[in-house]
């Protein structure tokens, strides 16, 4: 195909496009809607959540530590318990997680406005309040 | 000078009306190069965001001003000052509410060359002076793309005067009365739009601000109320250029008279020229958002191989008409 | 009258010859597009560019040293953060590698499901790098047109894997999640607009004159100066080398939904933004066969949490051509080592071969017409070295105009 | 007269927000991802946002990426071109505190540790409408949410 | 496309005293360290193996392999050759094949192994010029990346 040439062959298309609706999505006036499998924020259901530490196992990015939270009596025997705390800023958000939590404690939620001023502000410590 | 004409100067129809119309045409080129790329441009600033680029101005003119170590600080800081005085003189010239100008002179068309000049001038003395890497060849870029737009733009600009018999604006916006030099002389008004684009520095010929290639051009190093200005003077000169292409072009402010009462007919005449002034820019602004960039070498291929013959040529019909 | 230019072209090149070697340039701009930071010395004459240096390593983060310390699975989200452009060709590729150890089959819908990502994947970076060309080519519209037809794809990508740059979809043993139902309809939809778009950009990039004297016959490489550098993907297909892993070494389904491999003969930057559209176009057809053949069943098999002791080599066709993976096992929970060659990698050389001639207004046009990985003027230092004239390409030279660069860096 | 200027200032401030943007080794993920809210899709230049060419236009610096010790210094320099007021904003896990590549021996811990920061975008990469709502969130000062459990209120 | 036959491999293995293995996705040749660039040479001559994919180090303990990887299409010919770390040399193959130039050089630099002829000899390609001297090659097994990063200041 040899296209003829032509000076300002854009002219035209912009024209076009002047006439029509700007694409431009109404975010941050209006609310935005994400697809069903967006992977925001990550979430924790306190009440679920055993202490397994799984999720700290397979964490790539390293964002989950396990703090011993009190003590608990198995049998005759005295075990640290244990919650996860999740430093969420450097979260990637891939849900590794949450597939591999066997007690459907962690879910990805829609949430994606998360801009802070202070960096501490992300770390979610939520489980470790509820045990107490 | 009587206090009616200082008052002409500085507010309406001289300085702060074209200061207003700068800005206006900033948010105009803004706001429909964002329509014809399918976007709504700035909208919170004011009303459908006309004041962007108020705000833009008096944020960088809160700014704190860097001068780079290796530059002349005295040039730097009177520059931009100069650098604004070029367009700022020249629209004092331009008749704006009928064929009458602000400041008159039987030579006045040879003062707006001048002007454009100067303006280019002062453009490369404050690249120079800023000494940064990528203002340096900016200059190069300028002074080359110069010397081959200086030619055709002057041609253009003398052809009308030749047409019109009168080296003086008015007289020029007068003799157009019965025609417009645009059907006179339509090659001349076109060269005239191209060796604009290129002393505006606005695509295709945006060659000695590429951002991509060269980061901001000559005013690379510039910050604070220096850039505010230097930004302003811009489309300051925009709106100057516009000005004089309705004045060469498209008969001024002239038009129908509609009413005998002296101020009707004042605001009648500004209003023509209001209306042929955005015209003008608004092809400006449809042709630099339609095009690429294209090489200096090119550039310059272009004017002195096609643009500068043709405007030769236009002169010569334009002798052959008179 | 050319003359004249001539000479004003030597003038405007006067200006840069004020800089001595020393002269690096400060951090200057870091440029919006999203390029890498890397940086070239430009060795020129006048405006000319005699030789260029590539100095890599400004986003090195020694992610392959930190692969031999992750688990299997976790290297996945690693490698795939090599790069968000082709952040699927990474996962695909270094799942596969390691499924190719085991060695263990992949159901077929999961196969299939990487094919259209991965092909949705082309089309997105195909058009984001279309754009980048006619950004820095100064036309910013269409720098917007692209990017605003290019979410059409990413919104896809988004629906079908859950984010629209990394996906982190591809694991062990096929996919993570199933494709959403009735994804056909709306691909068609998504995917017939691309289609039309694409043929507009086509003929747009071939007719309109300002782009076409920015592309044609600029940053030139022929056949033989591609064999000796091995460059890959578009880079080496617009020299008329028809080579392609898709088709060569089919991975994925792509030996059921076949490509066409599209080849070019100019070797120039004009051709490349014709090929790429052509890629854009083919594989937009390749999603929609696909979603239509795709067979139903199970997307993932439970795959062992170690590898078996072995080493395979894997190659896939990112975007950019082949990316390439060599992984070995000695069959714990982490890789013995993973070596990872990325298609910039490959192209680096040839890119720099392609500049060479090229004046400096062409330097950004020539560098992302190659890549966008590399569409960065950054940290171009421009310096002249007049006495060096005619230098040739030899090793020799290049190395001890290093040797000879850094002693007087030191003084 | 004092107070119209101020008022004028912060009014401007808070609706011209020029950014210049740097990669410091990032995965270009992010960096795609701060070029797509400037397209017609997000378009931030709704909001006064333009992208700058030269860090002494820029009022707002845009980071992202792993900060490796290579950018580290030129990172600082261009903090330094930039003049004040001037905010720092950091973009994507890995400007925030190393995100996955945090074990990799050839990665800071965050840009906080160069130059510093005013606001911090999580998010891997964070989506256009993330970055938007940062930059929005900068000029207007909208609290920081409370997401980390009751533990840290007060 | 037909692809070398495993024959004429087997042959240049032989004239160069090495080893051939032949797998179902890659056939490798073993030889010793002098005759590794002639073998890349001679497999590169052949008339489909003329695309070198990469250069690969691994750090094995006592030795450094080298693997060159050779594409033609649905195999792999990988040219294997063992650098003991004591003496970590080896000549180049930059001028007779100029795409290796640049994989040589990433594994000098991550690895260590000098490449006798390479442009980049004594230039840093990926690392910072400033990585630390007392440190060893990062790809090496006694490199510890906190340590690196403790000595970069990263922390
Ligand atoms: S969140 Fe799930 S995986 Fe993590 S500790 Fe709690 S129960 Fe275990
Ligand atoms: S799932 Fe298996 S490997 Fe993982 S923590 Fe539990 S027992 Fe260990
Ligand atoms: S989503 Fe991924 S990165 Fe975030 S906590 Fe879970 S496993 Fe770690
Ligand atoms: S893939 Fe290789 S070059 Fe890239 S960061 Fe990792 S170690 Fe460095
Ligand atoms: S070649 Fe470019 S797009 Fe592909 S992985 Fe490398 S940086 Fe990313
Ligand atoms: S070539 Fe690839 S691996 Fe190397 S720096 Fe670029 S994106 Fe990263
Ligand atoms: S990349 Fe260059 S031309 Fe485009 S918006 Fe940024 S500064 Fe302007
Ligand atoms: S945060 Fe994620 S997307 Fe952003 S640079 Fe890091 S790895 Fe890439």
């Amino acid at each position: 195909m040899v296209a003829r040439k032509k000076l300002g062959g854009a002219l035209g298309e912009m024209f076009k496009t002047a006439m029509q609706r700007p694409v431009t999505e109404s975010y941050p006036f209006g609310r935005k809607v994400v697809a069903e499998r967006f992977r925001g924020r990550l979430d924790i259901d306190p009440v679920k959540c055993t202490g397994c530490s799984i999720c700290e196992i397979v964490c790539p990015a390293g964002v989950i530590t396990m703090v011993p939270v009190g003590m608990k009596t198995i049998g005759s025997r005295q075990v640290e318990v244990k919650r996860p705390s999740f430093e969420l800023y450097t979260c990637i958000s891939c849900g590794q997680c949450v597939d591999d939590c066997r007690f459907g404690a962690l879910t990805l939620t829609h949430d994606f406005e998360l801009a802070v001023f202070h960096k501490e502000s992300l770390v979610m410590k939520k489980a470790l309040v509820v045990d107490k | 000078m009587t206090p009616v004409q200082v008052a002409e100067l500085l507010l309406f129809p001289g300085l702060t009306f074209f200061v207003c119309l700068a800005f206006l045409f900033e948010w105009l080129e803004r706001k429909t190069a964002a329509r014809m790329q399918g976007r709504l441009g700035p909208v919170v600033t004011g009303p459908f965001g006309i004041l962007q680029p108020v705000a833009d101005f008096f944020k960088l003119a809160s700014k704190e001003e860097i001068v780079p170590s290796e530059s002349d600080p005295f040039v730097l800081r009177w520059g931009p000052a100069l650098y604004f005085a070029a367009p700022a003189m020249g629209i004092a010239f331009i008749p704006v509410i009928g064929y009458q100008s602000v400041i008159y002179h039987p030579l006045d068309l040879l003062f707006m060359l001048f002007v454009l000049a100067f303006s280019t001038l002062m453009a490369s003395l404050l690249g120079y002076a800023s000494a940064g890497r990528y203002a340096t060849i900016a200059m190069g870029r300028l002074v080359v793309q110069y010397t081959s737009y200086g030619v055709p733009l002057l041609i253009s600009i003398v052809t009308p005067a030749v047409l019109a018999g009168s080296l003086s604006l008015q007289g020029v916006a007068e003799a157009q009365g019965p025609v417009w030099y645009v059907f006179l002389a339509p090659v001349a008004f076109a060269v005239f739009i191209l060796s604009s684009l290129a002393e505006l520095e606005k695509p295709p010929f945006d060659i000695p601000s590429a951002s991509t290639e060269i980061v901001g051009g000559w005013m690379t190093e510039f910050s604070g109320n220096a850039l505010a200005y230097v930004k302003l003077t811009k489309n300051l000169s925009y709106v100057f250029l516009s000005a004089l292409a309705v004045t060469l072009f498209l008969g001024g402010a002239g038009g129908p008279v509609l009413s005998t009462n002296q101020v009707l007919q004042a605001f009648a005449f500004t209003c023509y020229f209001l209306v042929k002034l955005f015209a003008v820019g608004f092809l400006i602004f449809a042709i630099k958002t339609g095009l690429a960039r294209i090489r200096i070498d090119q550039a310059a291929k272009v004017f002195w191989t096609i643009i500068t013959p043709l405007s030769l040529a236009q002169l010569a019909v334009a002798i052959l008409l008179r | 009258m050319s003359d004249e230019t001539g000479e004003e072209r030597k003038e405007a090149g006067a200006g840069l010859m004020q800089y001595s070697p020393e002269g690096m340039m400060p951090f200057g701009p870091v440029h919006p597009s999203l390029k890498e930071p890397e940086y070239f010395k430009l060795i020129l004459e006048g405006e000319k560019i005699v030789q260029v240096i590539p100095r890599i390593g400004y986003v090195h983060r020694g992610i392959e040293r930190a692969a031999q310390e992750r688990t299997w699975v976790k290297n996945i989200y690693l490698f795939e953060r090599i790069c968000g452009i082709c952040s699927f060709a990474h996962s695909i590729s270094y799942t596969q590698a390691v499924e190719a150890i085991s060695p263990f089959e992949v159901p077929d819908r999961a196969r299939y499901i990487r094919l259209v990502v991965a092909e949705l994947e082309r089309i997105h970076s195909h058009l984001l790098w279309l754009g980048l060309v006619g950004h820095w080519a100064g036309f910013d519209t269409l720098f917007m047109w692209v990017w605003k037809d290019r979410e059409h794809v990413l919104d896809l990508e988004e629906e079908i894997t859950g984010n629209r740059v990394h996906k982190s979809y591809s694991t062990f043993g096929g996919v993570r999640k199933d494709l959403p139902d009735n994804i056909g309809e709306k691909a068609k939809a998504e995917l017939g607009y691309i289609e039309k778009r694409a043929t507009y950009y086509k003929d747009l990039v071939q007719s309109e004159e300002t782009l076409a004297v920015r592309t044609r016959g600029v940053g030139r490489i022929t056949q033989e100066t591609a064999r000796k550098l091995s460059p890959v993907g578009p880079l080496l297909r617009c020299t008329g080398i028809g080579r392609d892993v898709r088709v060569e070494d089919p991975y994925a389904a792509y030996d059921e939904v076949r490509p066409e491999v599209q080849t070019s003969k100019d070797g120039d930057i004009a051709s490349l933004l014709v090929l790429r559209l052509d890629e854009v176009l083919d594989s937009c057809r390749m999603v929609k066969e696909a979603l239509e053949k795709i067979p139903a069943g199970p997307v993932k098999a439970a795959f062992p949490r170690t590898v078996h002791e072995g080493e395979s080599s894997f190659h896939v066709e990112a975007p950019r051509g082949e990316l390439f993976y060599f992984v070995k096992s000695a069959g714990g929970s982490v890789p013995e080592r993973v070596k990872i060659r990325t298609p910039t990698m490959a192209n680096l050389l040839t890119a720099t071969e392609m500049l060479k001639g090229q004046t400096l207004a062409d330097v950004p046009v020539v560098l992302t017409g190659m890549d966008p990985c590399f569409g960065c003027m950054d940290r171009v230092s421009v310096f002249d070295v007049a006495k060096s004239k005619g230098w040739s390409v030899s090793g020799e030279e290049l190395r001890e105009y290093g040797i000879e660069y850094y002693r007087r860096k030191r003084g | 007269m004092a107070d119209f200027r101020t008022g004028l200032t912060q009014w401007a401030r808070k609706r011209s927000i020029w950014v210049f943007h740097v990669n410091a080794a990032s995965c270009n993920g992010c960096d795609i991802e701060i070029l797509a809210a400037l397209t017609p899709r997000y378009d931030a230049e709704r909001l006064g946002v333009e992208l700058v060419p030269s860090p002494r236009h820029a009022d707002v610096l845009l980071v992202t990426g792993t900060l490796n010790p290579l950018m580290r210094d030129r990172l600082k320099t261009v903090y330094e071109q930039i003049p004040e007021p001037r905010h720092v904003v950091a973009i994507g896990a890995c400007a925030l505190g190393g995100g996955v590549m945090k074990d990799c021996y050839n990665v800071g811990h965050g840009i906080d540790s160069a130059i510093p920061v005013d606001l911090y975008i999580p998010g891997c990469p964070p989506r256009p409408e993330a970055i938007i709502y940062g930059i929005l969130k900068l000029v207007t000062g909208i609290p920081d949410p409370i997401i980390t459990g009751e533990a840290n209120v007060g | 496309m037909r692809q070398t036959s495993a024959d004429l491999l087997s042959k240049l293995a032989d004239k160069l005293g090495g080893t051939l293995r032949d797998g179902p996705k890659s056939t490798v040749i073993t030889v010793t360290p002098d005759k590794a660039p002639e073998a890349c040479i001679a497999v590169s001559s052949l008339s489909g193996l003329y695309h070198l994919s990469t250069i690969t180090g691994i750090d094995l303990g006592d030795e450094i392999e080298i693997l060159y990887h050779f594409w033609e299409g649905k195999r792999f010919v990988i040219v294997r050759t063992d650098v003991p770390k004591s003496v970590p040399r080896i000549r180049s193959v930059a001028d007779a094949m100029p795409s290796a130039t640049l994989y040589e050089a990433e594994v000098q630099d991550l690895l260590g192994v000098a490449f006798d002829g390479n442009p980049y000899t004594g230039r840093r390609l990926l690392l910072p010029d400033d990585y630390p001297a007392e440190a060893p090659p990062p790809l090496r097994k006694d490199a510890d990346p906190e340590k690196i990063r403790k000595m970069m200041k990263l922390e």
